[in-house]
């Protein structure tokens, strides 16, 4: 070969490959690729061991040179070694290599840019300290923040269910007020007046004792019944209401 | 006299990279000028910067020129320099803002029996903050007023639709069991009303 | 229609302090103004600089205005002091950029299989002069990581936007599809990533 390549000046295999396209003269569009093989393996075997072993793409490249090389020389092919009713083998790699030139020619105009910002200089920020004045006020929040007060808000509504089962016990005696006041009601079908012992079933049962109460205080309030207790800690006597009765 | 527009444009940038005050004497070597000449054309320019009333100034101090702003403008830039102070919204306000945005439109009733807690100034500061807002009245007894997100908390969020809304996992048993819920915590809830005027301090 | 020489002035000092580039969006809440309006008073403002032919420029980049000098006294520069700027880009790293900016957003495997060669260190040194970030996530398989180009790049090269990149020469009477070679690519890059674990030395 008449001249002399060093690998690491180029930036990859189409790098070269176009170099030597270029060298040699030939139009990227019809590839002689017989001649390019030849001078492309040959650059790749001037190359020194260690150049080998970081350029495998370099390798790659060789390949795909030697297997179009083949299909050029298979029977069949037309003068240019193109076969008959086929592709052209040679489309893909021109395809890419002239993406690649593209790029590259790019790289060259970036290049020319950048000469050309290089004169202009710009300056650094001021020290801005001394404008820290009081704060602005602004409402910051993201996603993020919104996500985990609202995880952190069902963690502790969970831990708040436990102790909810308390209120939920209060909720199902609430509800037997009214079963309870139901009862009551059922007592005055016998008589006009109750004594408040006799409404309470099991005598030792607190809770009984404070449901039926309520209930009658409820009863009170709904102006259903009068009471009475004839002396203080005495039985209380519960009268019901006439019209009530007839009401209900 | 007039100094070169050459060397006066020079001039502007080599006090804008300097920074420091830049002294005429170093300039007037730059420029083949005698120290008088340099300080003359100094000076026109910082004249030209009054004539025009630029934001900029050239300061001279003992035969040396520095370029700075103009004073008029310390208002703007103590405004754009002011570090802006971030306020963030309370647990509270995070919370009643979680249920609004994923149970809306929803009754403050509600709200309430699901945190467990009344939630009167959080609501009230997020509607003044315009994160929620009325959006109608509930058909339940004595028609209570219903509130949804406002277009300012889906950008305060950087959320462009309420299906952007994270899933939370547990989101599902919250509305599961929210019905069940509801009815008891209610009733809590009216009693509490009846018995109790005061609230938990609640800020947003 | 022109800006408001109050507002024009302030800018000048904001610039100035500033130093660095200063979105138009910031200012236009400074001074009340619509973005359009903001970007118009700033371009308005450099159009004088240039007409009176000052020493400083206001150049635009992705809707930031910076000041800077004008490149003409750069020899007058350099004889004051020598400013410190960044090492000039290497061949590798030009090109991945060229890349970049043209296909963007585009994985690191469709910069390789276009260049015929990894890029992994062109890359880092990029992203660590930040002229490239990564701007999410492939939907192909894997979900590779896209990349784009910053700010920084515009201002490096000089350019407003993106739409100031020149059109690429095309390939003339080139026959074969876009399709076809991109299918073309694809494979050849993937073989060459199988291949080859090393890569070439390449700095930025």
């Amino acid at each position: 070969m008449a001249y002399k390549v060093k690998l690491d000046m180029f930036e990859g295999p189409f790098d070269l490959l176009v170099y030597l396209i270029e060298h040699a003269r030939m139009s990227i569009y019809d590839i002689r690729v017989s001649e390019i093989t030849a001078q492309y393996l040959e650059t790749i075997r001037s190359m020194s061991a260690p150049d080998i072993a970081a350029a495998q793409e370099f390798m790659v490249l060789a390949a795909v040179l030697i297997e179009l090389k083949s299909k050029m020389l298979l029977p069949g092919s037309d003068e240019e070694g193109v076969p008959e009713g086929e592709e052209d083998p040679r489309a893909e790699l021109v395809a890419q290599l002239i993406e690649y030139k593209r790029f590259k020619e790019m790289a060259a105009f970036l290049a020319e840019q950048e000469d050309a910002t290089a004169h202009i200089h710009t300056k650094p920020q001021e020290d801005l300290s001394c404008y820290e004045g009081p704060e602005e006020e602004s409402l910051r929040a993201d996603s993020d923040q919104f996500v985990r007060a609202f995880r952190a808000f069902l963690f502790r509504r969970q831990k708040l269910e436990e102790i909810r089962h308390t209120y939920e016990r209060v909720e199902r005696q609430r509800m037997s007020i009214e079963h309870k006041i139901g009862q009551i009601r059922d007592f005055f079908a016998k008589a006009t007046r109750v004594r408040f012992s006799e409404l309470i079933a099991r005598k030792n049962d607190r809770y009984d004792v404070v449901l039926t109460f309520v209930s009658v205080l409820e009863l009170i309030k709904q102006a259903a019944v009068k009471v009475r207790q004839p002396k203080p800690f005495g039985d209380i006597e519960i009268t019901l209401i006439d019209d009530q009765v007839n009401q209900s | 006299m007039s100094a070169n527009p050459r060397i006066k444009s020079a001039l502007e940038s080599l006090l804008f990279v300097w920074g420091d005050p830049l002294e005429a004497k170093v300039c007037a070597e730059l420029f083949d000028l005698s120290v008088p000449e340099m300080i003359e054309a100094f000076r026109e320019l910082a004249g030209e910067y009054e004539l025009r009333d630029s934001g900029l100034r050239i300061r001279e101090m003992d035969r040396s020129f520095q370029l700075c702003t103009n004073a008029e403008n310390d208002d703007y830039i103590q405004r754009l320099c002011t570090p802006v102070k971030e306020k963030r919204l309370t647990q509270a306000a995070l919370e009643v803002l979680a249920i609004v945005a994923y149970r809306q439109p929803v009754t403050k009733g509600e709200i309430d029996s699901i945190r467990g807690v009344r939630s009167d100034r959080a609501l009230e500061g997020l509607i003044r903050r315009n994160l929620i807002e009325e959006s109608g009245r509930s058909q339940a007894i004595g028609r209570p007023i219903l509130y949804a997100t406002t277009r300012e908390f889906l950008a305060l969020f950087g959320f462009e639709t309420l299906e952007d809304l994270p899933l939370i996992e547990d989101a599902g048993t919250f509305a599961l069991s929210d019905h069940y819920e509801y009815s008891d915590e209610l009733s809590i809830g009216q009693i509490a009303i009846s018995l109790d005027g005061a609230e938990k301090a609640e800020d947003v």
